[in-house]
């Protein structure tokens, strides 16, 4: 493994990745060979295994705006050079991969497009190695808001947990408000996204109706196929509403098993991760009215630009773009701002100007996305609920979290657990 | 001093871990120290593992929770106490032990296919103890926040080039001490156990007390392999003590070989290998790793290490020379 | 040397053994022999702890070992080889006999030194010299002859120097000559080693040629004892076991 | 933990059925895979790790059988039939290759196919998750049973699993074939010397094994979502069941399958964020009991 070898892999790994996001297939690799001195952005990400759609998604997305910032001339004129590598979904791999892609690949950036697990072991190699890095894909709060974990060179450009939450308290306790929901029931993923978000959403929905009170919780395993027992237990408990944070296939098995023991007739249905186009299309018979708040829709914000944007990429990529899609397509946008701004690509430079940086983007409620300084996380991005129905467009009626309670809140929320 | 001595694993010890030692400066590559710091908790780890399963026949599905408790109880007590990176590590292998005699004892009366699936059992709790215990292990995320490492003796294993000296150290002592285990007279006992126990019953061998060493010893130095990579990452994650741990060390021994003390060794790097480089070219990593293992397991029916042993012994024999046949042959089960 | 009392066990009300009372004398070199199913093997099994009996008791030299464990049993000086015989096939003969010998000596599970120990070395080459095997040191057990393979089973029981050794068919599955080899180096071992000798044998030719005392069993009981000369006369054994011999020799 | 649901479950009627019910449909499905399991292991004495893949493979083709022929008669069939292809083909061509080899190197195999099934699963059907739904015969309110609800898909699916297991012990309890893999189980040798060539009846008990894991895919299916890699869980799980059971025992894998799902549907009540772990105390407990399970036989 000597270095000259490295670099010819680096070199094909680089034809590679372009070639397999079925785009590009000349763009990049020209690039790789005319432009030397281009800049090398490593990505680490879910590629193989029961979550591929996700890492896949978030690099196609990435790709197609990296290739028109290339076309723009790059980042302060140096071409993009993505090294995209497969972690397999398992921390030590991800931590691994960051280092090699840093160490070896001689990436200058770091896209850690993990999901939580792996984004804190990523976390860790940041804070070892201190190179520009950024979260797209952890929502986990405490990422950015624990000041323990606060790294400089360090930003999140995702959604997070807390934020949803309050948005999607504030809705529920509306809504039960105006139907009298009084005994509820959580069943959410046991890990920690899960048991934090279902945390946090629980005391905004008792914060903003205190009437509410849960009866029942059950935690079935990530990925586990059979739901039955947590419905049956759902149904012995026999809530007036529900609240899951399940996403994914595991969602969709949910669905499917709920169906036939028709709780979502019985029950009045508040599911996060359900206006997603990947668990909306997968599911066949969606009832009709669960709650869910946005993960990606092209019809929120119902603005040109964001439906331009989904479109695009569905006509790129033959499939619907995902949650992890737009995060990663937001990334791109700031580093190309940033780069403008500083009119250089070094790293603590650019992670100057990201400090408290605003874009245009299609995916923020009022047409902008912010990386508040305070804790270097994303503020500003369509957030909101709506119910759904069987057919396109999926979700009607959404209504829009509003950001000035959501920074109220978040900013109690962290002293409650001391994070100031 | 013969091949079989003491005195010339230390001389073939020393002679390796100077090659390692000047390895970074001859190729200064930052992604070459860390392979080897991986590989080394790695291949302490499989040849753990292989000391029970091709010396001693009892093939453990569940070998990883030493693995896992290793890292975890390194990094918990580093962080939590500070006490000394060696007390530490003397202590995470003393309970390495403990948990060894308590499972061992349970598991190692048991007939093959059960000792493999109730040795997987204990694993499989430890695992969901960790994923339970949040406030300790930090659940599902892992443990977080990094893990201090106070210098000690001129050691600072905060900087890379320490960490890559000490764990080639901590594996070249580490399999000294195994080769020497698998050359003393209770390394014989364990082959002879393995070929057949009931007869080994009936020549007056404890058995049962032979099989429960066998088991905590080896718990120990998968154990050292778990410190080590809990420092590589920093932290330690419930995976380190999933069952696809153990499986991946079965996976070691059947590439590298089982009939070759350092088979595991071989095999730690062919996979590391794999593992590092087909995630580069493609995301089919499971076909292309599916069909190499088939490759090994259709083709080669032995582990690599094992094929060019054996083709090298038959050569001396050839040649006319004395050849030992290897003490050990496939038993496993 | 060895008394056993009303020895008694049944398998699923099968009665395998019955109130077998015997005394093997100190060097003594006995024959047993008996119908199949009579019950020879379960006979050793008993003695050997492989099985507890569900009555009787068996003594050595005067100590009740009924009830103790094989390998506490083997410790006491009984030794034991089997039917088939029961080897290591993956180790080489001096391997397999220098780690019973080391066994035998209470280092068997010795960590901190180098296999092989000098003076376990030295007594398993006797043995190998003694059973003939020397030039087969370097052999794994596994390639070695079937006659070989019988005789190594022997040699690891005496490498263990019992006071009581139990030979279960030394020459099962041996053609003529090979028979006579063996059995000649059985009874030149014991002449050597002044131990107590039980066989099992179906062979009958070798019985009355070596055998001091023969004792038959029968359906789970003793049909008869005697010399030679006594049984070769004795009306029930000519009866329920002589008459069958030829039919079974060599089964 | 929270004794305090369980309790009140144990005392109510209603909740006694619900769970019963849960706990009987997730056991059923796990008999049919793990009884394919035991028996390959109980005639061939091979651990089966791709066993988990056939499983998958039988929902996929189901699926795809369904997308084409909208009936889920001929799904459930189709599926089971493919399957059992796949198995035979999988046997005859690699598994046969390996018989009496150490049991890693099979073990080896059948990881091998099991990265490999899934990949080729990623390849031919795509990576996203997908859902076949619900056929719409069985799109009807549930049942409610003495206060409890009971899905009539999941009494159908009881039903199917028990006639499967039914049809299954008669074969090989009452037919002639079945006492010649009873006798291969025990003595391969023995009927090798009748004449019989062991090699199709190996072959033909890995399709058996194929097709039981087929209609196990093909019955989970409608409710269950399909990923690459969703036969792993199951693996595991059936695992747990046949080595409960007694690895080689199809009754013991039926008892130890109904335990299982009961452990499921009852701990989700009183350990709901241990039930997994429940699983895993109660095989070590089993085998501290019994070593070598509730129904097996000590292994020669």
């Amino acid at each position: 493994m000597t270095h000259a070898h490295r670099n010819r892999l680096d070199r094909r790994t680089v034809l590679k990745g372009a070639a397999a996001s079925t785009v590009g297939l000349l763009a990049v690799p020209m690039v790789a060979r005319s432009e030397n001195k281009a800049i090398k952005i490593g990505m680490s990400t879910i590629l193989s295994g029961r979550v591929a759609q996700l890492g896949t998604s978030s690099r196609n997305a990435l790709m197609m705006e990296v290739e028109k910032i290339n076309a723009a001339g790059g980042l302060a004129g140096r071409q993009i050079e993505m090294v995209i590598r497969d972690s397999k979904g398992q921390p030590q791999e991800a931590a691994r991969l960051s280092r090699e892609l840093i160490n070896s690949d001689g990436c200058e950036i770091l896209i850690d497009a993990e999901a939580s697990s792996g984004a804190f072991a990523v976390h860790e190699v940041a804070r070892d190695l201190g190179m520009l890095t950024l979260h797209t894909n952890s929502e986990t709060s405490s990422l950015s808001a624990d000041p323990k974990l606060h790294l400089p060179n360090v930003f999140r450009a995702c959604r997070q947990g807390v934020h949803d939450s309050i948005v999607g308290g504030s809705y529920a306790a509306k809504v039960a408000k105006a139907k009298n929901l009084t005994k509820w029931m959580t069943t959410s993923p046991d890990y920690a996204y899960g048991r934090d978000t279902t945390a946090e959403y629980v005391s905004y929905v008792k914060y903003f109706n205190p009437e509410v009170e849960i009866v029942g919780e059950a935690w079935p395993k990530l990925f586990q196929p059979d739901y039955t027992e947590v419905l049956t237990k759902i149904l012995q408990t026999k809530p007036q509403a529900l609240y899951s944070c399940l996403w994914g296939g595991d969602l969709t098995a949910f669905i499917d098993q709920g169906n036939i023991y028709a709780l979502f007739q019985q029950t009045e249905t508040f599911a996060v991760n359900m206006a997603d186009y990947t668990a909306l299309t997968a599911v066949k018979n969606l009832p009709k009215g669960i709650h869910s708040g946005d993960r990606y829709i092209k019809t929120f914000p119902n603005t040109p630009a964001n439906a331009a944007w989904g479109d695009a990429y569905r006509a790129k990529y033959n499939e619907y773009p995902t949650n992890w899609s737009w995060q990663n397509a937001a990334v791109v946008h700031f580093l190309a701002e940033a780069a403008k701004k500083a009119n250089s690509t070094d790293g603590a430079k650019l992670a100057e100007v990201l400090k408290g940086l605003t874009i245009e983007s299609p995916f923020g409620t009022d047409g902008h996305l912010t990386l508040r300084a305070e804790d270097q996380t994303l503020v500003g991005y369509a957030i909101g609920w709506g119910t759904t129905i069987p057919t396109e467009p999926y979700v009607t009626d959404m209504t829009a979290g509003d950001w000035k309670q959501i920074y109220e809140l978040e900013a109690e929320w962290k002293k409650k657990k001391n994070y100031t | 001093m013969t091949r079989r001595s003491l005195a010339f694993d230390l001389l073939v010890g020393a002679a390796a871990l100077a090659i390692l030692a000047l390895m970074p400066i001859v190729w200064p590559s930052k992604a070459l120290v860390d392979f080897v710091i991986r590989g080394s908790a790695f291949a302490l780890f499989a040849t753990s593992l292989n000391f029970l399963v091709g010396y001693g026949g009892m093939v453990s599905f569940g070998h990883g929770m030493f693995f896992g408790l290793g890292a975890y109880s390194f990094a918990l007590l580093m962080q939590r106490t500070g006490m000394p990176i060696p007390a530490a590590f003397a202590l995470t292998l003393l309970m390495c032990a403990a948990l060894g005699l308590i499972v061992g004892a349970i598991c190692v009366r048991l007939k093959e296919i059960y000792f493999a699936f109730l040795t997987l059992a204990f694993q499989m709790l430890l695992y969901s103890l960790i994923i339970l215990w949040v406030p300790l292990t930090g659940g599902d995320q892992g443990l977080r926040g990094g893990i201090p490492r106070p210098p000690f003796l001129g050691v600072n294993l905060a900087n890379q080039m320490h960490l890559y000296l000490m764990s080639c150290a901590l594996l070249v002592v580490g399999l000294i001490l195994m080769h020497h285990l698998v050359q003393s007279p209770f390394g014989y006992t364990l082959r002879m156990i393995r070929d057949n126990a009931t007869r080994a019953n009936f020549l007056g061998i404890a058995v049962f007390r032979v099989r429960l060493t066998a088991f905590v010893l080896a718990g120990v130095f998968a154990g050292a392999g778990g410190v080590i990579m809990s420092l590589f990452v920093s932290g330690a994650y419930p995976e380190f003590a999933y069952w696809t741990i153990s499986g991946e060390g079965i996976f070691i021994i059947m590439l590298g070989g089982w009939n070759s003390f350092l088979g595991p060794v071989v095999g730690t790097v062919i996979l590391l290998v794999l593992n590092d480089f087909v995630t580069r070219f493609t995301e089919y990593y499971g076909l292309t790793l599916g069909i190499i293992i088939l490759l090994f397991a259709l083709g080669l029916r032995r582990g690599l290490l094992d094929v060019v042993l054996d083709a090298w012994r038959r050569q001396v024999t050839l040649a006319g020379v004395g050849a030992k046949p290897s003490g050990v042959s496939n038993a496993p089960l | 040397m060895l008394q056993v009392e009303d020895l008694s066990k049944s398998f699923g009300g099968v009665a395998a053994m019955q109130n077998v009372t015997l005394d093997f004398a100190p060097g003594s070199l006995t024959a047993i022999i008996g119908p199949n199913g009579a019950g020879k093997t379960t006979f050793f099994n008993l003695i050997t702890g492989a099985m507890r009996p569900d009555r009787g008791s068996v003594k050595l030299a005067g100590e009740d070992i009924c009830g103790l464990s094989p390998t506490q049993i083997v410790r006491r000086g009984i030794a034991r080889a089997f039917q088939i015989a029961s080897i290591f096939p993956s180790l080489t003969v001096e391997a397999i006999l220098t780690a019973t010998v080391q066994a035998h000596m209470g280092y068997a599970e010795r960590l901190m030194r180098r296999f092989p120990l000098p003076e376990c070395r030295d007594r398993a080459f006797e043995v190998m010299t003694m059973l003939g095997l020397s030039d087969k040191a370097a052999v794994p057990a596994s390639s070695l002859s079937h006659g070989d393979q019988k005789l190594l089973d022997i040699g690891l029981a005496l490498a263990l120097e019992p006071r009581v050794l139990l030979l279960d068919e030394p020459t099962a599955g041996m053609g003529p000559e090979e028979r006579w080899q063996m059995i000649a180096k059985v009874q030149e071992l014991w002449e050597r080693q002044k131990m107590t000798l039980i066989f099992i044998e179906h062979d009958m030719d070798i019985v009355f040629k070596i055998a001091q005392t023969i004792r038959v069993l029968c359906y789970g009981r003793v049909l008869a004892e005697g010399t030679p000369a006594e049984i070769r006369g004795h009306p029930e054994v000519i009866a329920a076991y002589l008459g069958t011999s030829q039919e079974t020799r060599g089964s | 933990m929270d004794f305090a649901t369980l309790a009140t479950c144990l005392s109510s009627p209603a909740c006694l059925v619900t769970q019963a019910t849960g706990g009987l449909i997730i056991g059923m499905l796990l008999f049919l895979v793990a009884a394919g399991l035991t028996l390959i292991f109980g005639v061939l004495k091979v651990v089966n790790f791709a066993h988990g893949s056939f499983y998958m493979l039988g929902a996929y083709f189901a699926l795809t059988i369904f997308q084409l022929t909208g009936s889920y008669t001929l799904t459930i069939l189709g599926a089971g039939m493919a399957t059992a292809m796949v198995g035979l083909v999988f046997e005859r061509l690699f598994i046969s290759r390996v018989y009496g080899q150490n049991v890693l190197m099979q073990l080896l195999v059948c990881y091998g196919f099991v990265l490999i099934f899934d990949d080729a699963v990623k390849i031919v059907w795509g990576p996203e998750f997908k859902s076949m739904g619900m056929p719409a015969t069985f799109q009807v309110p549930p049942l409610f049973i003495a206060g409890g609800v009971v899905p009539p898909f999941y009494l159908f699916v009881v039903g199917i699993a028990f006639v499967i297991g039914l049809a299954l012990w008669l074969l090989i309890d009452r037919t002639r074939l079945g006492k010649t893999i009873r006798a291969a189980a025990y003595n391969p040798n023995m009927v090798a010397a009748l004449g019989i060539n062991t090699g199709y009846l190996y072959g033909f008990v890995f399709a058996l094994g194929g097709l039981l894991a087929g209609f196990a895919g093909a019955l989970a299916a409608p409710v269950r979502s399909l990923t690459p890699g969703m036969g792993f869980s199951v693996l595991i799980e059936s695992f747990i069941v046949t080595v409960i059971g007694g690895m080689g025992s199809i009754a013991g894998a039926f008892v130890a399958a109904l335990a299982i799902g009961l452990i499921r549907a009852f701990g989700s009540l009183g350990f709901p964020l241990f039930t997994d772990g429940l699983m895993y105390l109660f095989m070590v407990l089993v085998l501290i009991a019994r070593p070598t399970g509730l129904f097996g036989k000590e292994i020669a």
